[in-house]
């Protein structure tokens, strides 16, 4: 939301965004459950340009100590973007945008998770993000659902996340990279369909009430959509041989 | 094992008061505790701020020095703030470098100040692609009794109020006040169970569910907010908090301001 | 002390400092007794420009584990200037000044403190100066030790501590900015009133075996002053209501 | 101890079968596990390869920048090679900066390529003494199946001849591939008792004695080598294993190139 | 709690040796182990020396370097002293960066060194403002015995004495020796109980109640001082100490130069 | 191996070096052992330019805790460079090459120590060198050896190492600096004589098959002289006061 003003004009007067969608629209998304050999379950997943792997470890014996929890297990998610998945290197390592995000992931998760089955254990989720293209985080807290899923670990239920926001004074939904750099609003949200629970909100930029109205709209309709591209992915992942293995074209992307 | 317990019983009490629309203190659900601000005191910073929200205590300080802008930002001044959690304020806080829960703190208060276009950062351009005014704002929390989101950004915000860019000692002019564009106010709420309230203390805070930070302007618009905790919001609880905080900024803005 | 030659001049031809005080006078003192809710003592302190909090948490559990004594308590000591506390902002953490400071600190306080009471124990002291103006270190510490009896530790006696100094050629008391910068010389000192007990003590610069023997007398009767400080601040925070109460204004202050 | 009484049965059961020549999966004492090659899946860089190798699998991605080169090389571009073994990839991995077995990793990688002339650097000079490409070869492993030297390796050395010198971008030219002089390949073997065998899987590496890595160029000649574990070779196993690597380079060549 | 013991058996012994006039190895109250001093030994260094105090042995190197001066000392070089207490030294050194023990150490020896006006920093200004040399000295106690502070400050005295300027190799003309306008010496007393020694060997240094190192220049004027340990002085014994210190210095800078 | 095209000719038509030497032929090597108080063993080594002490402490408790190994020792080699070993300071602590280094060496070490003897344990070697000429690594691990048997730990056999290499189209042994940094090849080795083992191999640069097998017939005929100078070193340590003590100088200087 660096708000520069730009040249670019993210939407036309058509309503058509830069890369060619409507406002309510989301990019393609597609999700793999299972890409991992040592990892207990992980999920690749594509959104748009983004590039996601999530690998789930656990419930396993939790470091440090002192973060133990006799009552539960505790989530602990590591988000991190690769050195080369944004334009500029990233220096290897955790920054303080990938804490923040890291934590606020590890929050969402730890709602759906029965942590109580397994006291003082940790279950531990890694987001890798290869290549970038707004709306990692979302994408990231995306895959992890499926990767805990495949992990086996006991859910209330999958957690569908998408970005929301404004450009060109209109609210748009799942923002591309330039909608993110020359946008005025983002509003990243996860939300349980079944539920309407948010686990996961931020928001930065500027909208009126409104706006945010129109906005949670949108978002409540795209978790929807997301949601059953995570139940997808998972069915593929556990068709039998000779059932639904034929799915597995039919439903991993939408547009 | 104990504390757990202790905690549970905590939380029940606190509960059953609140289902009847009590909270610990006698405060109602949307009321804050008493807040005292006080500006000026640091003669070494630039502009600086001590803000008591009830038991919690908070001293701002911001630092301006003459540098170069980002990149992608030639015609604008730099933001940077940072909290940090000295173990000073609490038997809870550990010496060391910020852990993610001070990072998310100051990333949240940086947040409210930068998207509010509360400074006129474009007024702290001295040279385009060149020189530019660097703002530091520092963060220190010396007593931790709950609610350190709304207590650390009330003594930014009157802290930066407080600046005056040190121009003259850098050749560049006259000082002059800090620019500033909009008037920013933030609250935070928590859900326990079923209810929601305001400014949580710390007993609150320990036992709060989830957490919703919300930063308005003077027009009412929205401009930041941040959902935190392991708990889970309705999308109409979302809302109400929203409007609750358009509502409580008022206040808010004439005490801080 | 870097000595750099300078058009200042520290002491005029009537022997009057730059802050107007003579060579053998103190700069105001103000200290307040457990101004802090969660810390376990605590002390604010006011000494010409240098504002200084300290508080006192423990005896408690030693942490890290390795540092702890079997026979009596530590006292660990974190001196630290907030980053807004000098002319040049200070990046936040620990810098080798603070890391020296804190010890011999520590080692102070270690003396009063009746540490065989608490074996195992950490008694932990945190030294925060919110604004610096040349004797920080005697003023943290002189805050200190209020903040440890403030917290109930038992302590064999208060520690006051000032820095002595030269400039202009001058033996001179309680060295304000311009003389700690400019000056030749500084003899930060700790002393028990009581017994004479020298527990913290250091000098840079240059002066002659006469000039110290003059310092060290400065010091000593300056101590006492501050010592009378400290306790009148502890006074006034354990007045019972109707007693000591009105007290309170009539000797917070010393010139 | 339980876990060591495991390793000592595991270890029997390898170099059992090892003596009558076989090995846990089936193959040759000098067969790899299957290679899979795909490149310039990272758009974001200037050259990028995902390889397996059997169950292991890595992600490199090839960032250039321009910089300045150093004092003793003005007229050279710049390498620096880094390998992170992020927790994602195994139980075994933890979160933090490089550990040493991560640093030799990289470390020998980048000796491989760097020995072997495989980049022309002298053709990433921009101007002698001032401007450089300088090329960061970054190397995350996402599964751990065994043999990370020879994966990281091929997966460097695909990444590179994927990559394309961003000059447009910068302002110095068009664009144009890599410049490139040697093919290098290399190989690792390991030792168990008195077995050798190539590209060990994770099983056979646990219980390994002693580890050679050989780097050789499309000329047959050597480039680099590295022993690892706390065995010993003798002469005559490094000899040979020296001769077996240059007779699995042809093919291996084939598959990443 | 067996260590305890120990310690205070020997304490006890110390003590009692020491009430009777005698130290354990014989010395007097006022007399140094056998100093042993060697220099030139590092060629890539500007300046060494290697410092045995008793089993104490240091070895001090300085390099320097050109670069910018301070900005509030634009017209003198730079001192950076540095002290390394290597594992190499002690079961009770670790590994890692300095821990506070050592920060006091290179602290004290570079007061000793920089308010004694041992070197003449405005001669190592090179241009006005814009280039000066930097020494760095560094310090690396390779055998612990007790008293480091005076090993380290004999070893860089000696390394500071020895040290040669670089001018040639960086095209500043001709090489000369470091400038030096005095001849600093330290002395380091402990208190055990009611006595006071010099030079405390390991064993003393451990039961040892105060410190107390004092420097002093060959004008018998002070220069540094610096009080350790949990102990206290009275202020008869630090100006019998001061005394004493000037006393010894002039047979110490003998040994020294 | 940075073969940077250099004016420098390191080798002469009567195929003499930089230094006088003959291609096959070592630096002179000095070693000293037991030459610390503290430490459990140690050794004092100069070769060439080379300045280097190792030490040894250990069995000792093993730190971190984590490493230990229930069956057997650990050894665990901590290889550093002072700062002012080499020609631009380098910064105290640790870089990458100092960790790779420390490694290997540690490998090599730990194959000659009876370690099943002492479980649980760690035995700490620590290697610094104190002026840089060449060759440090394997000067390093030459002297590690010597103080591991000074400290009386029980070893299968001594490790002498050397760097072989290959300058203006030669093979040489045991590089000086020039050669380092202008030759075409490094191939540091250590070797067991009496077995014929090796424990350390790196090698970087260019060299045909052929040259490699002449270099390891240089390093294996070096390494039976080191190991002379490691065995008379150790004899010289324990010789009884009347018995082989007039040794000293004989045998302790080889070129």
């Amino acid at each position: 939301m660096s708000g520069t003003p730009s040249d670019i004009k993210l939407i036309d007067e058509n309503g058509i965004r830069i890369d060619g969608r409507k406002v309510d629209e989301m990019r393609p998304l597609k999700i793999e459950a299972g890409v991992l050999k040592r990892a207990d379950g992980s999920a690749y997943l594509e959104w748009g340009k983004n590039k996601v792997i999530a690998a789930v470890y656990g419930p396993r014996e939790c470091h440090p100590r002192h973060m133990q929890n006799p009552a539960k297990a505790i989530v602990q998610c590591k988000y991190n973007m690769m050195s080369f998945s944004v334009s500029d290197r990233k220096r290897p390592g955790p920054d303080r945008r990938s804490i923040e995000i890291s934590k606020i992931i590890s929050e969402a998760l730890e709602y759906v998770v029965f942590t109580e089955n397994f006291p003082r254990t940790s279950i531990d989720v890694y987001i890798e993000v290869l290549q970038a293209n707004a709306g990692t985080r979302v994408a990231g807290l995306t895959a992890a659902s499926v990767a805990l899923a495949d992990a086996g670990i006991p859910m209330k239920d999958l957690v569908p996340a998408v970005a929301v926001g404004k450009a060109e004074g209109q609210i748009v939904l799942d923002l591309n990279k330039e909608e993110d750099n020359y946008g005025s609003a983002d509003l990243p949200i996860a939300m349980i369909p079944r539920t309407g629970e948010v686990l996961l909100m931020q928001m930065d930029g500027h909208m009126t009430m409104e706006e945010v109205d129109l906005a949670l709209g949108y978002a409540k309709k795209a978790c929807q959509e997301i949601y059953e591209v995570q139940k997808d992915a998972l069915r593929r992942r556990y068709a039998v041989a000779g059932g639904a293995a034929g799915d597995d074209d039919s439903s991993d992307e939408e547009a | 094992m104990g504390e757990e317990v202790i905690s549970q019983i905590k939380r029940g009490h606190i509960h059953k008061l609140l289902t009847m629309g009590r909270r610990v203190d006698g405060r109602g659900a949307e009321e804050y505790r008493p807040i005292v601000v006080e500006t000026g005191l640091i003669e070494s910073a630039q502009g600086s701020a001590r803000v008591k929200v009830g038991g919690t205590e908070v001293v701002v300080g911001v630092k301006m020095d003459v540098g170069s802008p980002f990149a992608d930002t030639p015609d604008r001044g730099v933001l940077t703030t940072n909290a940090e959690l000295i173990p000073l304020a609490s038997p809870t806080f550990e010496s060391g470098p910020p852990d993610p829960a001070a990072i998310e703190l100051a990333r949240v208060i940086d947040r409210g100040i930068r998207e509010s276009e509360m400074i006129d950062l474009q007024k702290l351009c001295i040279k385009h692609g060149e020189e530019v005014w660097i703002n530091f704002v520092d963060i220190y929390v010396i007593d931790y009794d709950g609610n350190l989101f709304d207590a650390c950004f009330y003594g930014a915000v009157a802290a930066l109020r407080n600046t005056v860019v040190p121009a003259a000692e850098h050749g560049k002019g006259d000082d002059y006040p800090m620019p500033l564009r909009h008037f920013p106010i933030q609250t935070t709420a928590v859900k326990i169970e079923n209810s929601i309230l305001f400014d949580p203390a710390l007993d609150e805070e320990k036992v709060a569910d989830a957490r919703l930070t919300v930063t308005t302007d003077e027009n009412g618009d929205l401009r930041a907010m941040q959902k935190g905790l392991t708990g889970a919001f309705t999308l109409d609880e979302v809302k109400s908090i929203m409007s609750a905080s358009l509502r409580l900024s008022k206040d808010l803005r004439e005490i801080i301001g």
